[in-house]
């Protein structure tokens, strides 16, 4: 009833192709956008910022760096974790070689050396697809891995192997290391995902964009239109692995402020994966919806036995929350193979048409 | 430029020197490779038989064997005779296959292949949930004796040196190679395996000559929790039956790559070369990169071989049409 | 789940979300657990966590808490797994955490910078950062009873002790991850003056279950004596090999990780001869861990799968670690003169802590493990190790307590220490005491 | 063989047309199948050919070896002059070649109007930079370029279907907004792979019309595939029969209709 496009002309081409061009969605994310701005910094808990939003954040740039890959180019990659792992290290050696540069500058450099990784590992894209590739994308999970152990250089040399995340500031204000309140950490990570989502969906919107999705759904029509696809593979892989890398740097320097080679093992690549399955694949309100739904939701559960007073031992939830994931992971594949961002969708169709079921 | 020629003899001669210098132990290489091999053949023809018949890449073989060995254990531990409890296992098993059959693969009939992928994704995570539910997360050790396999060892002395044989490990291969002649008997004299065969050929025409597909999906995903089964005792009796052997179960992707998703001597010539093969870098080329490179040789291996053959080993070059 | 539960819990997520004080009754002593029951090291995890959750139990159950006030142990999952462990840190420690002791070097690592800032004292007891025992650098964090490079120069000593060490060759086979690879700095000095010499091998976490190479490379270079780091599956797996290759097995050596009831169960009989360094007692023949039987597990108010359980190694580990912590909030309340301390009171404790022969016997664990003095320099105690040795069955201890070479090893750890905290300009200031 | 060509160079240019593409002498094989043996013809600017030929006759894959799918093993192609033996696809897509499929090959996670937008492809040019942004000159030029399809929006008469995602069109429709997908490239030489299978006669006419309209407003030459010969004689200028891969006639229609030839293959009789 009060998500009617009725009366809402377009009267240039540009109006219409704005990212939202219905108002209620435009008002939805003004609202969002406040609440994540000025409520949440006003009234969150610490933990609620460093615990759950934070991650939430961080999880949701890597799984739009996934999702423009999976979703969007139509490469499957197992290999995300990896590829946030390159971008953590590469941060910690610019800002340890770099000490006096800014930091913003070292999280946006360090994305370039994940997509530069990301692309040679995306080379074998030209000539292998689908599930192949995502086999040979876990060899790319593996090495990295291997190489996060084996080259000391990329730790400093660390006795304990594990990259510690030194203090830098922001017109002197701490916003790394441990002097830094959550509440700094949470709102610069929310300008860089926030600025991060706006070009991913200005660039998904146009050529580029575009020229993965015609390699994703028919990669033959697609090149006998011109698109080559070397460039647009490549592309796809580079921009995602950015992605993935900046992710992984705000990860370990505005998270967890250190980090073993663990933290970017292939169960966090799987995470990911499952973040933009849940979400759905080509959305990027999905990714956040992903994310939300795979590190929020267990947050929850583990929080509901002590709402209850049911002295459940933690392990236990955490085998219970595994079933429910895995549970709801294959209700969404049967009931809505498209993920929460489909099922949103529709929910918005039926809100569009009510109370008249038929009309189209 | 020597410091070049010494690099190149450390990389290709000296390893070669040193497998002729020991040839026991180079024997006994080529030996742990081959078992090792069998047992990662043995998770990869897991995944060819459920790919075969249905085209779902069942990303949770690697935690079926987990669950196969760990019910097996854990009934024995609460009292079940050994005999009992293997049959028991098989009969879990069999409750397993079908009620994933049930409640899973018939809701997604006729989905893409991701979509199925993914719902096997799913699905590890409960049978990963229940499993540690239901039998704890410590790790248990494998009922081998009691079982009737040997745990002794057989040495043959060869070249001034001796070559140690497991009696498991042999056992191992022996019901690896018994369990793919059975399977093969199977697939070519039995009515439901000449079904089988017509499903991965075409499912229209199976259908249409009154094959239940819902029938053969069951007794696939049977036959593959069989083998998972087997995999977990062996593999189990190596080390321990913990959630960590999950984590070897990935190798066996890079073994279906080079034989192909759909091929059975492709899983098991695959198995083979990526045991053997790692073994052998491990131990002689190993060290020159400080060693650990088990991990990733396998895959690496896998990813060259693609980039040359992208339809792997045994599948048909297939010419894209517009 | 029916409208009156969502609601419930709906609040109690909005709870969360603003942070609003969770009533706690009065004079209780929070003692956060993170525990990992789940995962590729649960086999390490659950005993350690039964152990730890009992001791406290039973000091309520005996005792009415420690000096009246209540102990409330509060486990958070994190199986093993740095971010979720950083998780359970953030959602415990506005609880009044005292202390925390993560029984994992990555999680240890990821709150050891936050411990001076949140003033919460990180009690890593013989794992993580071994530089930590350097207290004038480390004013937050302790490592009693010894660190890591300690315990592998009394495991040197003890192999110096049987057959002269010079001219040996040492094989170290290790987990390949920080914790793993800690001591090689040290095994490398130490190589040099004490004239041996090291062949390494090391096992990526996935191949915990699949040594085989690694073990015919020990094959091949044929070491002395094998020194192993391990953790979790990757024990049993090492031992079963070494047996398969015939290396003698009182010739191969794990440190504390490497060394418990759950790891030589799973080998039995094959790994009998197999060595392992401790520091704490084994068994149930102390009077504590008779309490905590009569007190807690006898009256089913213990998490262990069976009585058999207590006693074992890990489980002994974790009950110590309690004891530790018990006696620091026993120091600190002496020094406040109230019975619920703050996080801050609770590291004067932990330095202050004065574990003798004497106060082990009134705590009735007499033999249990060698006395433990901190001071505001030393945060380890320079502990000893014994040698224990796996019969077949039931580990055996073999060996008195090995003093360490402290005098070797505490300047590489101070210079540790200085290397940590030189790209740390807010730590160069902070000093103990 | 030189000889064929040179005469088919000079025909065409006696004709005092100019001659935009020519096959010479082409052979393509699949594992010692010949697919194509020795076919050469040529294709006018601004006429509209049609390849005719029954099942299995080597047409479609005649389309694949003119933009650069498939690479024959023997012959050449040429077109505006250049001759390229080996040629990518975005190589034939850039120098203005385009083309629809026989099984309709639209993206079909996209909507109608995203589709017809990935014509434009070749024509934008904005970098990264800008399309990040998304002022100024890549907004500039995303508005330019809608714009033009819009123009082919009309044209076809798919406004009603812009928005939609092309997956959920009917068949006849999903055919059109192919053909103004490949309008979109602007192209000089379009290929039409059996624009007018699986439709009805309404559709057919609609088709028909689009093409003939799009030959003469727009002046791109058209070679199409068609199975309707009502069609072919109604639209192509001139046709050329190909069957088991061999050429059997080239003419005008009235010529081809006629040929022996061609009665003999379409009719089945041995010949």
């Amino acid at each position: 009833m009060l998500y009617r496009e009725a009366g809402q002309f377009k009267t240039t081409y540009a109006d219409d192709q704005a990212l939202l061009p219905i108002a209620q969605d435009r008002i939805g994310l003004f609202i969002i956008l406040a609440i994540a701005f000025v409520a949440l910094p006003l009234f969150a808990s610490e933990f609620f910022l460093s615990s759950i939003m934070i991650p939430f954040l961080v999880f949701s740039l890597a799984a739009i760096g996934l999702n423009i890959l999976m979703g969007y180019a139509g490469q499957l990659s197992l290999g995300t974790g990896a590829f946030m792992g390159v971008g953590a290290y590469a941060c910690y050696k610019l800002t340890t070689l770099y000490p006096d540069m800014s930091i913003i500058v070292v999280l946006l450099l360090s994305g370039v050396f994940s997509a530069a990784i990301g692309v040679v590992f995306g080379l074998p894209s030209l000539r292998i697809k689908g599930l192949y590739l995502a086999i040979t994308t876990l060899a790319a999970q593996f090495f990295l891995e291997w190489c996060f152990i084996r080259i000391g250089w990329l730790y400093n040399y660390n006795d304990s192997g594990a990259i510690e995340v030194p203090t830098r500031t922001i017109l002197g204000l701490a916003v790394t290391g441990p002097q830094a309140t959550p509440l700094t950490r949470y709102m610069f990570i929310l300008c860089v995902v926030t600025i991060m989502t706006l070009i991913a969906a200005n660039v998904l919107r146009g050529r580029i964009g575009r020229s993965w999705m015609m390699i994703r759904d028919m990669d033959i029509a697609a090149e006998l239109m011109g698109i080559k696809p070397l460039n647009a593979k490549l592309s796809a892989f580079a921009f995602s692995s950015y992605y993935c890398g900046v992710a992984g740097a705000l990860m370990v320097f505005f998270w967890l402020g250190s980090a073993e080679v663990e933290a970017f093992d292939i169960n966090h690549s799987f995470l990911i994966l499952f973040m933009v399955i849940i979400g759905g694949m080509g959305s990027l309100t999905g990714c956040f919806m992903g994310a939300a739904f795979i590190w929020v939701l267990p947050v929850i559960l583990r929080a509901i036995p002590s709402a209850f007073d049911l002295n459940l031992l933690a392990a236990t939830m955490e085998h219970i929350s595994s079933i429910v994931i895995g549970v709801l992971i294959i209700f969404f594949l049967i009931v809505e193979p498209h993920g929460l961002a489909r099922l949103w969708q529709i929910g918005k169709e039926k809100l569009r048409t009510w109370p008249f079921p038929y009309a189209t | 430029m020597e410091a070049l020629s010494i690099g190149l003899d450390a990389f290709f001669l000296a390893p070669f020197r040193d497998m002729f210098s020991l040839p026991d132990l180079l024997i006994q290489v080529i030996w742990e490779g081959f078992v090792s091999g069998v047992l990662y053949a043995l998770i990869a023809l897991g995944f060819v038989l459920i790919y075969k018949a249905s085209s779902v890449f069942n990303f949770a073989q690697g935690i079926m064997v987990v669950f196969a060995a760990l019910v097996l254990v854990s009934l024995y531990n609460y009292g079940v005779p050994a005999w009992l409890a293997l049959i028991l296992t098989i009969g879990v098993m069999g409750l397993l296959a079908l009620s994933i059959e049930r409640v899973i693969l018939r809701k997604l009939v006729n989905q893409h292949e991701a979509i199925l992928l993914m719902a096997t994704i799913g699905l590890t995570l409960i049978i990963k949930g229940a499993g540690q539910l239901f039998f704890g997360g410590e790790p248990k050790s494998m009922i081998t004796e009691e079982l009737g396999l040997s745990t002794g060892s057989s040495d043959w002395e060869v070249f001034d040196g001796i070559v140690i044989f497991q009696h498991i490990d042999i056992a191992a291969a022996v019901i690896a190679i018994i369990m793919v002649a059975a399977l093969a008997l199977f697939f070519s004299k039995t009515r439901i395996g000449r079904a089988l065969r017509a499903v991965a050929d075409d499912h229209q025409a199976a259908l249409s000559v009154g094959i239940s597909l819902n029938q053969i999906w069951a007794i696939v995903w049977f036959a593959s929790g069989i083998v998972a089964l087997v995999t977990g005792i062996m593999w189990g009796a190596r080390s321990d039956v913990s959630f960590a052997l999950e984590i070897i179960a990935l190798k066996a992707l890079a073994v279906l790559i080079l034989g192909g998703f759909t091929s059975v001597p492709g899983a098991i010539v695959g198995g083979l070369i990526v045991g053997i093969g790692e073994k052998l870098f491990e131990v002689y080329w190993g060290p020159i990169f400080g060693g650990g490179v088990e991990a990733w040789f396998a895959y690496v291996l896998a990813l060259i071989f693609l980039l040359f053959r992208p339809q792997g080993m045994f599948g048909e070059r297939h010419i894209e049409r517009v | 789940m029916n409208i009156k539960k969502l609601g419930c819990s709906a609040i109690a997520f909005a709870a969360m979300a603003v942070g609003m004080p969770v009533a706690q009754a009065e004079d209780t002593l929070f003692m956060p657990s993170l525990t990992y029951r789940t995962g590729p090291f649960a086999g390490g995890g659950i005993p350690f966590a039964d152990g730890y959750a009992d001791y406290f139990n039973m000091l309520n159950e005996r005792d009415g808490g420690i000096g009246g006030a209540k102990v409330v142990v509060e486990e958070c999952e994190t199986a093993y797994n740095t971010q979720k462990g950083v998780e359970c840190y953030e959602a415990t420690k506005g609880k009044g955490a005292l202390a925390y002791s993560p029984l994992s070097t990555g999680i240890s690592l990821a709150i050891i910078p936050k411990a001076p800032v949140d003033e919460i004292p990180v009690f890593s007891m013989g794992y993580g950062l071994s530089a930590a025992a350097i207290g004038e650098k480390f004013p937050w964090t302790f490592v009693y009873p010894t660190t890591y490079w300690n315990q592998l120069s009394s495991i040197l000593k003890y192999i110096d002790s049987n057959g002269g060490i010079e001219g040996k060759k040492i094989g170290f086979i290790y987990l390949d991850v920080g914790y793993g690879k800690e001591p090689l700095p040290l095994l490398d000095s130490l190589s040099g003056t004490m004239g041996f010499e090291v062949a390494k091998y090391p096992i990526g976490v996935k191949e915990m279950q699949n040594q085989s190479a690694q073990w015919l490379n020990v094959r091949k270079d044929r070491p002395d004596w094998m020194i192993m780091w391990g953790w979790g599956a990757m024990n049993p797996t090492a031992v079963k090999e070494a047996a398969k290759i015939r290396f003698p097995l009182d010739r191969f050596i794990g440190n504390w990780w490497a060394g418990s009831h759950n790891d030589l169960r799973a080998v039995g009989q094959a790994g009998k001869g197999y060595l392992a360094a401790n520091f704490s007692g084994i068994g149930t023949d102390f009077p504590a861990l008779q309490d905590v039987i009569t007190h807690v597990v006898d009256k089913g108010n213990s998490k262990v799968a069976s009585k058999d359980d207590v006693g074992n190694v890990l489980y002994n580990r974790g009950l110590f670690n309690a004891v530790v912590l018990a006696e620091a909030v026993r120091v600190a309340q002496a020094k406040t003169g109230t019975a619920a301390i703050t996080s801050a009171d609770m590291r004067y404790g932990l330095e202050n802590i004065n574990l003798d022969e004497a106060r082990l016997k009134e705590l009735g664990l007499e033999g249990f493990t060698g006395p433990i003095k901190g001071s505001c320099s030393d945060h380890e105690g320079a502990g000893a190790v014994f040698m224990q040795q796996w019969n077949g069955e039931d580990w055996e201890k073999v060996t008195d307590l090995i003093e360490p070479m402290n005098d070797t090893v505490r300047p590489l750890l101070e210079e540790a220490a200085e290397k940590y905290i030189s790209d740390k300009p807010e730590w160069q200031s902070q000093t103990c005491g | 063989m030189s000889a064929t060509s040179e005469t088919v160079a000079t025909q065409a240019s006696t004709n005092g047309t100019s001659v935009l593409l020519s096959v010479d002498n082409v052979t393509l094989t699949f594992g010692g199948v010949k697919a194509i043996s020795d076919i050469s013809f040529n294709i006018n600017k601004g006429e509209i050919r049609a390849i005719i030929g029954p099942n299995g006759a080597g047409k479609t894959s005649m389309l694949n070896v003119i933009n650069g799918f498939y690479h024959p093993q023997k012959g050449q192609i040429s077109y505006k002059g250049k001759t390229r033996r080996r040629m990518k696809p975005y190589q034939a897509a850039s120098s203005g070649i385009a083309r629809t499929f026989q099984n309709v090959a639209l993206f079909s996670g996209m909507s109608t109007l995203d589709n017809i937008m990935s014509g434009r492809s070749l024509k934008m040019k904005r970098g990264l930079f800008w399309q990040a942004l998304h002022v100024g000159p890549a907004r500039q030029e995303e508005i330019e370029h809608r714009a033009y399809v819009e123009k082919i929006i009309d044209f076809l008469e798919i406004a009603h279907i812009r928005k939609q995602p092309v997956g959920k069109l009917p068949y006849g429709l999903q055919k059109r907004v192919e053909l103004g997908r490949a309008m979109a490239m602007e192209p000089e030489l379009l290929l039409l792979d059996e624009p007018m299978a699986g439709m009805n006669l309404e559709e057919k006419e609609d088709m028909s019309r689009f093409v003939l309209d799009l030959n003469s407003e727009f002046g791109t030459t058209i070679a199409l595939i068609e199975h309707d010969m009502g069609v072919v004689m109604d639209l192509a200028d001139r046709v050329v029969v190909l069957d088991y891969g061999q050429k059997i006639a080239d003419g005008t229609p009235a010529e081809v209709q006629s040929n022996q030839n061609v009665i003999d293959a379409y009719l089945g009789v041995a010949s």
